[in-house]
């Protein structure tokens, strides 16, 4: 028969019509602005910097140890160490960043940074509607722009951010420990004179 | 595929006056490769690819190296006059490697479904003498891929059936992929300049970068 | 195909009177800014070169500056449609080069997301493809709609829909996150279903055999030569699947079957991408049934500054289209001294002209859109 | 009736068909964008009014405030007339066609050879747009357009032969009279419930898409080998008055296969006679648009050299057949008992389905042994 492939592929077409009325899995469209799909927890677009309490410049967690500055393919991070130091959350005093920019029009989010960073200071975030009018400043985030409480990671990435919690907050309790018991065994030490 | 010397010998055998010599493989992945001379090596190639139990009828990969010249500083023993006494003495020299471009080609066997054989063609030097013969008329497959290194390494493939630029623009006269090779100084301001395009920055804009 | 007419018009001057058309960068069905000058005998093609070099952002001196690691996110965008096959040839081939092993469970996660990603690279050119023949888009949204599943998968896992970055030396950067391996299966189950629908659609469709039955054959002899490697070479005949000849990976663990075409034209290459399509699904029936639990990452595999003794290494991989390989030449320091690609639609696209001589325009825009290329990485 | 009235009438009828199919045309654009949406797993446009109706209206703003680009080399007066004299002339085909019971604006007594004519200078106006548009594709366009729409009037008109031979008159409106009776349980006998008259309706429409470019036959505007084809140096409104062109083509082509063989405003049931005749013939006239739009979705387009041997190595010698199908017919117009009947039918359907099985191996050559597929372990 000449024409029954053809006809074939009608049917197919009809058949997708017909059924993009009733089937949900014939008509797959988001309506982007009203409906939106469901965030994924392990999506990523741009990094931001986590800070600890509530202060953002005070709890940066970011050491300005430049380890993301180098490892970063395009290079699209900026920093500049500010020598002033400040306690971090174990108590040890660290540097903090003067100057921590990142160029989202050059970053293309393959998130290297949040794996080779060691203090776990900067993770990816998942808001994609980033579009401004002007191509080089607003593109330009700063350290204020970029910070974000730890609630706010904890929000999006549940389980990796609750792994990182506990560890920190056990490592916290042990240096809050171990400073206890420095404090309370200054005495014996001075008795022996230096007995090391 | 038996080991790379035999094959050695079974190439110098078939092609009398081919000088085949093995350059070793540091790597854990043990891919010795086989240098040959630019003389033979077409015929090499041909012999190559239609010796019944060699086979190797697809050329998979064409590369072109870049070899500059390097100083290494070597620690050779040396026998001196060492206030007067004859001695043994660590002495660090100098010695300058051969600079050359080099194409390496990895060869298959469709038929025969065994591995990479790897040749490396080699030239005088990198400034005037670098010239290869092309196996383009063996294996079509480097067609493409001799083209490639022509425009991006400057190896002239004699024999090539229609070498031109491939990647870059007829007119462009340099070869990128060199070690030594300038970028042109087209620079587009960068909100975050640092290092290098920093001090290209500083040289465009004296004044300091704009707002 | 029509014969040429046997006196071409003699211009003034002599020289025949062809029509110089430039299927230029910018044109419908080039998939991506590829050009071919075509002189045209009315429509007869009487000569077609093709030109590179509009997509050329010189990937490899960009490498040479980078990180071993720095890399991968790069090699996500060699050829854009199936970025974690590029990652997987990267790795492998850095792998080979330092020496590293791989855990069980990540050789099982490698081999299941480069088969999800055949099976997107395989269907969007069905629906490419059909796209070039004039079927105003019905194909691709079939193909898009399944794609669109697959997406969602890659993304709940490496956190991208496209440019994954998931491999790295010695494994894979994270987990599989729970119920990730349930969707899995039941995509794969009910893959069948839109591999039928899709047949039904076009493979019998008289229109499609008669505009690609018998365009643009390819020899088996011409296609070996000329370097032609992946669906476009089994479509000839000749059996030759990196999957089944180096057995890299796990591969060798599953059982699944290598099609080959007969006569080498667009409709067996079209007809070869539907049946390996059926194939990779019951590689990952097999894997994803037993995939073992276990790290999925070799401990002693280093993150940061690697550095490779000084060496060479060639490692290559099955790509969706054709040989993908990494040449990586190390002298010991951070970054690579030489980074190599072999790219599969660039030395596909050497016959390109051959299989298009003597037949018209319609069929040799058909004969492009059946060698599959991606200008990422034809043009690097 | 006085000079003035006439005038008036006709004002009157000129206004009802530009408003009719105009506004049909701006719903036709909107439904095929819908339509092919939906068979593509997407909803269509949906932004612009409630259910994206509102859409042809953008389309047309955009349209008229687009830039019009000549490009510098072309040859200005051709490339403006060459829309004006596509569309021009096929309004003037909506003149003829009886939209209703005596609603058709002129009652010519030779209705279809004016249809013909007129339809026959779309083929002058594509190919002025192609030659002047001094571009490469365009050109080929042309070609391409002139090769097509010329072999493909052939079968058009002879395809139509059958229905006035039987009807014996070139007025539409005898045609459509003469398929108003009712046989048993009240079903019209419409041309196309007989053999000759379904064959000729294929042959029509397949014809008919190839007159008005649309889908397996839209080589003059194949847009992924030639861009846009003879449309390629058009922009702005010019651009739109060739789609309207096309559109009305489409609907004079559609009017025309419903008053030849759907019985043009006839009811199908005699009990459903009480339903106005302009709107069945509305409903036929939808139903062929749907078609259309459905083909579009399918099917991939045709090459060049397939596309004239399909018409002249099978359409044309069809149509032929067709015309002896019609004799037979009329020769057995006696036989009214219902096996008669039957057998009338067979008769008249094994004189088509014949040749026509014959021709398509003909055309294809003989059938190469099917594809199989070996698999190496």
């Amino acid at each position: 028969m000449n024409g029954a492939g053809i006809i074939k592929g009608m049917i197919e077409t009809a058949r997708n019509f017909v059924g993009s009325y009733h089937d949900k899995a014939r008509l797959t469209t988001v309506q982007y602005p009203e409906e939106k799909l469901p965030p994924v927890e392990n999506a990523r677009t741009i990094p931001f910097l986590v800070f600890d309490g509530d202060e953002a410049m005070a709890g940066l967690r970011c050491t300005a140890c430049q380890i993301c500055e180098k490892e970063c393919p395009p290079q699209c991070i900026y920093i500049i160490k500010d020598p002033v130091k400040k306690p971090d959350y174990v108590g040890k005093m660290q540097i903090q960043p003067k100057v921590f920019d990142i160029d989202i029009s050059v970053c293309m989010s393959c998130g290297i940074c949040v794996e080779v960073c060691p203090f776990d200071a900067i993770k990816m975030d998942q808001v994609f509607e980033l579009s401004t009018k002007d191509r080089f400043g607003a593109l330009l985030l700063d350290k204020t722009q970029l910070a974000k409480p730890n609630d706010y990671f904890v929000k999006l990435h549940k389980t990796e951010a609750s792994e990182i919690d506990v560890r920190r907050d056990d490592e916290k309790r042990k240096a809050e420990a171990a400073a206890a018991a420095k404090a309370a065994a200054p005495k014996p030490p001075a008795a022996p004179g230096g007995a090391k | 595929m038996e080991a790379l010397e035999q094959l050695k010998a079974r190439v110098e055998a078939a092609v009398p006056g081919a000088q085949a010599e093995i350059v070793p493989n540091g790597s854990p992945a043990n891919q010795p490769s086989l240098s040959l001379d630019c003389g033979h090596a077409r015929t090499v190639a041909e012999f190559l690819r239609d010796d019944p139990d060699l086979r190797f009828d697809y050329a998979s990969n064409v590369t072109g190296v870049d070899w500059p010249e390097k100083t290494i500083k070597e620690k050779i023993k040396v026998k001196k006059l060492v206030s007067g006494v004859e001695k043994e003495v660590e002495e660090v020299c100098e010695r300058k490697t051969p600079a050359y471009l080099e194409a390496v080609y990895h060869l298959y066997s469709m038929a025969r479904k065994h591995g990479p054989l790897i040749l490396r063609l080699r030239t005088e030097n990198r400034s005037d003498k670098v010239t290869l013969p092309s196996l383009t008329p063996v294996w079509r497959s480097c067609e493409f891929q001799e083209r490639e290194i022509f425009d991006l390494y400057g190896i002239i493939f004699e024999g090539h059936t229609d070498l031109r630029r491939i990647l870059m623009w007829p007119e462009f006269t340099d070869h990128p992929m060199r070690k030594d090779y300038v970028e042109p100084d087209d620079y587009e301001y960068e909100p975050t300049p640092h290092d290098d395009v920093l001090t290209r920055a500083r040289q465009h804009y004296p004044g300091g970068t704009p707002a | 195909m029509i014969a040429p007419s046997a006196t071409l018009e003699l211009g003034e001057s002599g020289e025949p009177q062809l029509l110089e058309v430039s299927l230029g960068p910018q044109h419908p069905s080039t998939h991506g800014v590829f050009r071919m000058d075509v002189s045209l005998d009315g429509e007869t093609v009487v000569k077609l070169k093709p030109v590179f070099g509009y997509l050329h952002r010189n990937h490899e001196k960009i490498a040479e500056k980078c990180s071993y690691l720095g890399s991968i996110p790069y090699t996500d965008r060699l050829d854009y449609i199936c970025s974690l096959t590029n990652n997987w040839a990267y790795a492998m081939t850095v792998e080979k080069l330092a020496g590293l092993g791989v855990p069980e469970r990540a050789e099982y996660i490698r081999v299941i997301l480069s088969e999800l990603t055949r099976l997107i690279n395989h269907s969007a050119l069905a629906g490419f493809l059909l796209q070039d023949m004039g079927a105003l888009g019905t194909p691709l949204m079939y193909a898009f709609r399944e794609r669109e599943k697959i997406l969602d998968l890659f993304e709940s896992l490496t956190g991208a829909r496209m440019m994954c970055n998931y491999m790295r030396f010695g494994g894979c950067r994270c987990d599989l996150p729970p119920g990730w391996i349930e969707q899995t299966k039941n995509l794969v189950a009910n893959f069948p279903k839109f591999l039928d629908e899709f047949e039904s659609l076009l493979t019998g469709n008289e229109i499609l055999r008669a505009r690609t039955e018998g365009v643009g054959v390819l020899t088996p002899q011409l296609a070996v030569n000329a370097g032609v490697t992946g669906p476009m070479l089994r479509a000839t005949g000749v059996n030759y699947d990196i999957r089944k000849v180096d057995q890299y990976g796990v591969y060798g663990r599953f059982k699944f079957r290598v099609p080959l075409g007969e006569r080498g034209d667009v409709f067996d290459r079209y007809m070869i991408r539907i049946l390996e399509m059926r194939e990779s699904l019951k590689i990952l029936e097999q894997a994803l049934r037993d995939i073992p639990a276990g790290p999925i990452i070799d401990p002693k595999a280093k993150l940061r500054n690697l550095r490779p003794k000084a060496g060479e290494a060639y490692g290559r991989i099955e790509g969706p289209k054709g040989e993908l390989g990494f040449y990586l030449i190390s002298d010991g320091g951070p970054n690579p001294y030489r980074y190599r690609i072999r790219p599969p639609s660039l030395i596909n696209l050497t016959i390109l002209e051959d299989m298009c001589l003597g037949r018209t325009i319609a069929d040799a825009v058909v004969i492009l859109g059946s060698v599959d290329i991606v200008l990422g990485e034809v043009d690097r | 009736m006085s000079g003035l009235h006439q005038i008036l009438v006709w004002i009157g009828e000129i206004t009802g068909i530009i408003v009719v199919f105009g506004s049909c045309f701006a719903l036709t654009t909107i439904a095929e964008r819908k339509i092919l949406g939906r068979m593509q797993n997407r909803f269509g446009p949906n932004r612009v009014g409630p259910w994206g109706l509102l859409q042809p209206l953008a389309d047309g703003l955009k349209m008229i405030t687009k830039e019009d680009i000549v490009p510098f080399s072309a040859d200005k007066t051709l490339h403006f007339l060459a829309p004006l004299v596509l569309t021009v002339p096929i309004w003037l085909a909506f003149a003829v066609l009886p939209f209703g019971r005596n609603m058709s604006a002129i009652d010519l007594d030779a209705g279809i050879l004016f249809f013909f004519a007129i339809g026959s200078a779309s083929e002058l106006a594509v190919f002025m747009a192609g030659w002047s548009s001094q571009n490469k594709y365009s050109l080929v366009g042309a070609m391409r357009a002139i090769a097509q729409m010329i072999s493909y009037e052939v079968p058009l008109v002879l395809s139509t032969v059958p229905v006035l031979m039987l009807a014996g008159s070139l007025s539409l409106n005898d045609i459509v009279a003469a398929q108003g009776t009712h046989t048993y349980l009240g079903l019209a006998c419409w041309n196309v419930f007989t053999p000759w008259g379904l064959a000729g309706f294929l042959l029509f429409l397949i014809a008919a898409t190839a007159e008005s470019n649309r889908s397996p036959f839209d080589l003059p505007e194949g847009e992924s080998e030639i861009i846009a084809g003879f449309l390629t140096e058009y922009s702005g409104f010019k651009y739109a008055l060739f789609f309207l062109g096309e559109y009305l083509g489409l609907f004079a082509m559609t009017g025309m296969a419903v008053t030849l063989f759907l019985g043009g405003w006839h009811a199908p049931f005699s009990w459903l006679e009480w339903v106005p005749s302009w709107l069945w013939f509305g409903v036929k006239f939808g139903a062929l648009i749907f078609l259309f739009i459905w083909v579009r979705a399918t099917l991939p387009r045709l090459r060049l050299d397939q596309l004239l041997n399909f018409s002249w190595r099978f359409l044309v010698p069809l149509c032929l057949i067709n015309l002896l199908v019609a004799a037979v017919w009329f020769w057995t117009r006696g036989w009214n008992s219902v096996p008669a009947l039957l057998i009338r039918w067979l008769l008249g359907a094994a004189f088509i389905v014949l040749p026509w099985h014959w021709l398509g191996q003909a055309l294809r050559g003989p059938l190469p042994p099917p594809r199989k597929y070996t698999y190496a372990e």
